[in-house]
């Protein structure tokens, strides 16, 4: 990836597909009664529109490429921070939420060291190289988040209860 | 409340294990020799919903939920207005509470009972492994005056084969609530168990529903899951691959009603549950089953409709398709269980009754008993077994739909020599070949209806207690409040009699001409909005002038208390 | 004891007198049924013959076996339930296309996947002749003699053996009602075949079909021995013009049987209510 | 018999061409400008089975076939047994039959009728290309006094394309019988036809309920063809593509209504046609219909039951599914036509309400006025077309199921900014969002209710003639022959109101009482085995003490003397 | 005049809650549709949305445009009856492998045929999750853990996207809920395309399915062109492991839509009846 417009334009995507994505968990999490990770899913959705209004101002007088969702050239099948919807579970636990966080911002970063290491336009690598580190500050912080956060016990998944059925 | 029973709630959400704990604590009040009932009441999440275990426990057979929970337990308070309506409180009930969860909320504090705190989920937290559910069931056992050994046996069989460790963790969590439990606010006890030596079943209405089934004589069953049917059907599905008989999934319901007319034709008792709208999905078929006198057995679990409805609550709305959705004149026979165990009961019958009377028969049960669970008496063996009047080989011109005294004809099962024919849902003359003759139709339609009419149903057509110039008037799981409320109106010196009807169709107009015999007044009460079962009385009964009604539809269920007051404001 | 003498396929007629017009393809694969019957060699009351509702549908009666004039779409599912609930009768089914394909299309599918060993014969007239000359859901999109389509439906016609061999039948064969001893022989080998076999029959409508006289001159019987795989079948029957006859697959999936077994009395089963 | 009409029945088979002869002595009747009725009776062959032209003739217009026919003309007599009991004749009556065919065969011949020869096939066989049904025709013309004349112009217009030829054979064919005719025994004459200067109409009621339900607003319709309710249908089909709307053939009746619920629910009044079999299928998703109130018309061309039944004969035994056929309670509306002409007013009548109140009407024909045509006078313009309660754009949290005064709430179609929703068939609250509690259930149930109870239906609901003490209460087809039954009986001094019932629901209770104010005596007249008609009435309804029922199945329809008798007898 | 700013894919979602449990793959279907719509252009009130019952059947209330919530299998009729009154408007349906192909097969098998333009997303997790995961027309035969075929079921699964190119489906692709963003292509794709477009997604049931989580690793993109002609679609078909992803067919026929026209008054018809 060589413009710059088209790299800020991912950039903002990924920082958007992860908000939503954390929107969306926060919003399952609340309807399973879930609330404490609720609330932590929210918090990150929270950073996530921090981050994509940062990197928005970054593009504030640039004409971006309009690119639709399936354009976008991650290496995933989704942007890189998007949390895998498969990895969550209605009683997962604030150790789970923040280990998820965790290893998104872990593909952030490396999606955005990849990208300073291959690009030969330096306006990118600078912007790339810029972004990993503060993914990696991102890591960090979250590492520290996650020391601090008793890992549940060995059946955190398990319900005695059954499921439901209806309709 | 009624002085012999308790009704406890155990609420919770997320996987709380409200449904677990009432399931353990029913089962413990098995063990120590109490009857019982229990119902759940969940959010339409698929996992981690809001859920409540609602349980009454009891030193006498009970058929009915009370009016108020004595004792609610709430792990948490998710989504509880929800199904708050469900949960009615007397003052001197007791809602207990972890204080970690907030406050009691509003559609709980307005019943004004009385609430004490236990802090369920730090004290599981203090203990390895340690689950709040059963620190709050040690609590509601100590505090409704159960026996902790009766858990401790319940949770021995259950967890043992998990594992020491959980076992253990469990039996603390569970001893850690009790002894919470010995300073809060005191509750209703439990009087002394019954030594009645009467061995306990605990078993759903469901559950008693494909027992009866296969009891019965049902040896093929072709089905289509839906809520809250597929319970009869889950149970029904080992029981016959293990006892000769097979279950099998169709596409939908169009296919099981005609697998199974193809499998009654065939000669083998056959059967499908469902529930509303798969029934409604039958209806064609089931006049295919009419006109062509293939006996068979559909067991319709009711929930709130119409449409999709309600699935998981309970109503009693198909009473009207039930009886009158076949298209053209199509008598066949509807009965209904008016209890868990009748559940057991009536099926089976109805087994008996289609294959004797070669028509179909709509078993309409409803969510309430079929996903109720009862502590009930071991039913005693019922006599119904399926019996078909067969043809022998070789019978010479065999007439399939001949016209014989009794309206039944014997029919030739395939693989008997000599009296091939076929089954036709066209208008035949008596050996079945198509007819659109004004007398072949008169005389087929006399016979199909006929055929019914002039059978003896013998005493089982309704259920009659007591005699009195008051009658109520009621049919299926509308029945165990009217017990119950009947008992208590007598305690009041109200007098009034029952009669609970298990046959819906055909009617049984002397019968009810008997039983109304002296009956000055009839309170008629079901679970529907627009009065089905009071209609349906009309059309075929003559009631007497003074006629009154408690009609309501699903989900909250009747309470004794309200026909008490109406039998009250009577007098 | 007395020896009995094998039935003819005359024996495999009823005395009920059929309906159908005068020249109907019906007429001819009545008889071909007779004959597969005849020579399949069963006991008659061993056989069950089922149907929906529809000109074609009448069969059963005109035969001499045990039969289900159901309703409309339905006959495969009595079919299937009649060999699931007596595995020990051999079951045949029969219908139209409107019959099998529109209102009964589903459980056609599902009779193909579910490989129930029964073998099911559409009678195909490209038109629903019971009820006065309708579409059907194999008739041609120009065809505009129905008052309900009078500018034709517009509408691809279905292939109903294509459609079989996509939803899973083991066995496919097809024939032409103007050569009664040939959809004989097929009818035996679907017979014997185990699982689900489809005989698609084309069987002239002389009432509301007239050119379909003319099939005579269209049919021409397959060159090639059935195809075994499921890919060459499907590869083969891609450029088929719908006029082929002869087994165009003969798969060898197992039929669907529950097994019956006796593992448990219902005492058994009661005790686990016991608490 | 009645002194104003002739009854003539033609029979023959294999293309003798008695509904040709039938219809041609139909359209001659209007050209000469009588009434009439005819309607038809065929074997199962599909094509050159026995046949049966029945008409009547009248100079007034005339609501019902008569007791007997005055003249069978029977061209052979080929499977006459199968339907002798649908020709009844009186001893006055003329058989007229072909030496060649034999003796009057025993059925016929117990009527004890006079009888007469005609050699209609030598007659025919002298004239190259003449055929029998026009001999005929010309002798019963004249025997009935109906002036060759208005034969010959509609021989014209009709065979006149077919070329001169043809045209003149059948001219010489008619001629020669009418010539044969002077001979013969005399039969009763049609009077002077009215010169009333209303414009005949030649119509069947499966046409008038095709063009009800056009100018009640029907756009689209899908369906599914089955007998007798494929008439209305192709009528439609061309109508529709016509006049902007369209018709399309489904898969089967479970995709035809869930087609028209998609149409509806896009803005599209919508429609369908079907007979009981088909109806049955549909209950699922007209209960849907219902919940997610979705107006929509089945038009429900009843002919005889249960399952396949009689599929070319009349009964108005689809009642009970119509009224009571959809699981859960779901109020709806069901709307029966009395006549031919009303078969186009209650369907334009229904499209009105289904579309006024967002809910299923199933508008109850049968096969006896589906099938059968009338020469009526050109029917008056009716005000009722489709007019819906929509939602203006951008409503503020807009809720489609809103809890309004009337219960009916404004319906955003889509293409309407801002409103956009989901129509649902699970309980759900105003919004439309599912819901389980039972307070949105009960105001849901209410809802669905109440609009159809609240909306004011008018004089409509029922037709009403006459007052006296005795009532004959009946509906549908059945009220032809009351209605001439009560001239009659009026002539004999015997006094008697109708009620006949066109709203069937929902009930009118206060309505009905004031029709019933004064009446003693009731007759119920219906054509069911089971009386379900007179069942509704029981439970919908308060009848006087004193009710006396005939009810009875078809194929035969009901004849007027059989309730002019029952009158005479109560007296 | 205002100046409109395009929709984005939040503006296609409803502030209703999904039922779902957290991590179904119904979620990604749900953002999918939304983006697909985004990019489609169109106002919300021009989309109509249409389902039957079952898990993903729920999706409609999830999005900001019409729906319907129909009753069990009968989605692409209430979407074939929206599309066929209504030609105004964009008609997308949606549900689950049971409500598509089990209950819902003849409507399946039917749309596929009569080709109404609109687009069907087949929501397939190989399992009824609504009712508490019993086998579907897709679930192999081993399948055990379903209390109604405890043993498994015995019978083969169909494939939808082979049913529906024998049906005649002039579009079909395959996508994976864990790839939305492509998803949301195939959608679009498909509502682009004239006529009746399957979209077969692959979307987990982690509650009953929880197996399928690894989906992930089987899926793999169609590295072909899409064939455009029935026979070369059948032979690649053939040979499909049922995880290849991407578009599959894209037919050429015309979409079927009655014409509207204006011949005759209601007048003019009337006048046929005076005689
Ligand atoms: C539920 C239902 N819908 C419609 C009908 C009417 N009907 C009877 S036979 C038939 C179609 C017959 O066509 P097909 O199956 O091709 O048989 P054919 O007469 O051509 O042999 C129809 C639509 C019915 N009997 N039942
Ligand atoms: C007529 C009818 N039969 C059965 C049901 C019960 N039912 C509801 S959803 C469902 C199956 C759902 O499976 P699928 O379509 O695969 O959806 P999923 O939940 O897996 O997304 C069934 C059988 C019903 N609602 N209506
Ligand atoms: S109408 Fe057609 S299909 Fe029916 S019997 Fe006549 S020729 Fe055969
Ligand atoms: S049960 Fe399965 S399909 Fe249903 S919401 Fe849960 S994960 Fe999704
Ligand atoms: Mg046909
Ligand atoms: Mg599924």
């Amino acid at each position: 990836m060589s413009e710059v417009a088209a790299f800020l334009a991912h950039a903002i995507a990924l920082e958007a597909e992860a908000a939503e994505r954390y929107d969306e968990l926060a919003d399952a999490m609340a309807v399973h009664n879930n609330e404490a990770v609720a609330e932590l899913f929210r918090k990150l959705a929270h950073f996530s529109r921090l981050h994509h209004a940062e990197v928005k101002e970054h593009a504030k007088d640039m004409v971006l490429p309009q690119l639709k969702p399936w354009e976008y050239q991650w290496q995933t099948a989704e942007g890189p921070e998007a949390a895998p919807v498969e990895r969550t579970h209605y009683l997962m636990t604030p150790y789970h939420c923040i280990h998820l966080a965790l290893q998104n911002e872990k593909r952030g970063h490396q999606y955005y060291a990849d990208i300073s290491y291959k690009t030969n336009d330096p306006e990118v690598k600078r912007l790339a190289k810029e972004f990993a580190d503060e993914e990696a500050e991102h890591v960090v912080m979250l590492e520290k988040w996650a020391a601090n956060i008793k890992a549940p016990e060995p059946d955190w998944d398990m319900d005695l209860d059954p499921p439901v059925v209806s309709d | 409340m009624s002085g012999y029973s308790v009704s406890v709630a155990l609420t919770g959400s997320g996987g709380a294990g409200a449904m677990t704990a009432g399931q353990i604590l029913l089962d413990a009040a098995s063990k120590a020799g109490f009857y019982g009932l229990m119902t759940r009441s969940m959010g339409p999440q698929i996992r981690g919903g809001e859920a409540a275990a609602l349980l009454r426990i009891s030193t006498k057979p009970i058929s009915s939920l009370d009016d108020h929970y004595d004792l609610l337990v709430a792990f948490d308070w998710g989504n509880i207005a929800r199904f708050a309506a469900e949960l009615p409180l007397a003052a001197n009930s007791l809602v207990l509470t972890d204080p970690e969860q907030g406050e009691v909320p509003e559609p709980i504090a307005v019943f004004g009972a009385r609430a004490a705190e236990l802090p369920m989920k730090s004290i599981a937290s203090g203990i390895p492994g340690g689950r709040v559910n059963m620190v709050g069931l040690g609590a509601a056992a100590v505090l409704i005056g159960l026996p902790l050994d009766s858990i401790l046996s319940v949770l021995t069989a259950q967890l043992g084969r998990k594992g020491e460790e959980v076992l253990a963790a469990a039996t603390a969590a569970l001893r850690a609530g009790a002894e919470a439990a010995a300073i809060l606010p005191s509750v209703t006890k439990l009087g002394t168990a019954p030594k009645d030596g009467v061995v306990r079943w605990n078993i759903s209405g469901n559950e008693a529903a494909g027992l009866g089934a296969l009891k019965g004589g049902i040896k093929f069953v072709a089905a289509y899951p839906i809520t809250p049917g597929t319970e009869v059907l889950e149970w029904l599905a080992p029981a016959l691959d293990k006892t000769g008989g097979a279950l099998v999934q169709a596409e939908d319901e169009l296919a099981s009603i005609n697998m199974v007319i193809g499998g009654s034709f065939a000669g083998i008792p056959s059967a499908t549950a469902t529930s509303g709208p798969g029934l409604a999905l039958m209806t064609e078929s089931l006049g295919l089953a009419v006109a062509s006198e293939t006996p068979l057995v559909v067991v319709d679990v009711m929930r709130g409709g119409p449409s999709t409805g309600i699935p998981t609550k309970s109503e009693q709305s198909d009473l009207n398709i039930a009886v009158y959705g076949l298209h053209g004149d199509a008598p066949h026979l509807v009965v209904a269980p008016n209890s868990i165990s009748d559940c057991l009961y009536a099926t089976q019958w109805a087994v008996y009754l289609a294959e004797a009377l070669q028509t179909p028969a709509i078993v309409l049960s409803d969510q309430a008993m079929g996903q109720a669970r009862a502590l009930i008496g071991k039913p005693a063996e019922s006599p119904y077994v399926a019996k078909r009047l067969v043809a022998e080989a070789n019978i010479e011109n065999y007439k399939r739909y001949a016209l014989t005294a009794s309206g039944i004809s014997p029919m030739a099962i395939p693989g008997t020599p000599g009296n091939n024919y076929v089954a036709d849902g066209l208008e035949h003359n008596e050996r079945g070949t198509p007819s659109s003759q004004a007398s072949d139709h008169q005389s087929q339609l006399d016979k199909r209806a006929h055929k019914l009419d002039a059978f003896d149903y013998g005493d089982l057509w309704a259920d009659i207690e007591g005699d009195a110039e008051i009658a109520v008037v009621t049919w299926g799981s509308a029945t165990g409040p009217v017990q119950e409320a009947l008992l208590r109106a007598k305690a009041k010196g109200i007098n009034a009699k029952m009669i609970s009807l298990r046959l819906i169709l055909p009617i049984q107009p002397a019968k009810m001409a008997a039983a109304l015999k002296g009956v000055k007044k009839v309170l008629v009460v079901e679970q529907t909005h627009s009065e089905q079962f009071h209609k349906f009385l009309r059309a075929h009964y003559d009631l007497p002038k003074d006629v009154a009604v408690i009609s309501q539809p699903g989900p909250l269920p009747i309470r004794p208390a309200e026909i008490v007051n109406r039998l009250a404001a009577w007098k | 004891m007395t020896v009995q003498t094998p039935l003819t396929h005359q024996d495999f007629k009823s005395d009920v007198k059929p309906i159908w017009c005068p020249g109907c393809g019906d007429f001819s694969v009545l008889s071909a049924v007779t004959k597969a019957l005849a020579e399949l060699g069963r006991p008659r009351e061993d056989i069950a013959f089922i149907s929906g509702i529809g000109c074609s549908s009448r069969i059963p009666a005109y035969t001499k076996v045990y039969g289900f004039h159901g309703v409309h779409g339905r006959a495969l599912a009595i079919a299937a339930g009649v060999k699931l609930a007596r595995p020990d009768l051999t079951v045949l089914a029969a219908g139209g296309d409107g019959d099998g394909l529109s209102i009964g299309g589903n459980h056609f599918m599902h009779a193909c996947r579910r490989n129930v060993d029964m073998t099911y014969i559409v009678m195909d007239n490209q038109v629903y002749g019971m009820t006065k000359g309708q579409a059907s859901p194999t008739t041609a999109p120009d065809w505009c003699n129905s008052k309900l389509t009078p500018e034709g439906t517009g509408i691809s016609p279905v292939e109903p053996v294509r459609l079989a061999l996509a939803a899973g039948a083991n066995f496919i064969a097809r024939g032409f009602a103007g050569n009664p001893n040939e959809v004989a022989r097929l009818i035996l080998e679907g017979i014997n075949h185990p699982g689900f076999s489809l005989i698609h029959v084309l069987s002239p409508c002389v009432t509301y079909r007239p050119e379909q006289r003319d099939w005579k001159q269209a049919v021409h019987a397959s060159d090639a021995t059935p195809a075994q795989l499921i890919a060459e079948a499907m590869h083969r029957l891609a450029s088929d013009d719908g006029f082929t006859t002869g087994v165009l697959f003969a798969g060898n999936r197992q039929a669907f049987m529950p097994p019956r077994r006796n593992l448990a009395t219902i005492a058994d089963l009661e005790r686990k209510f016991a608490s």
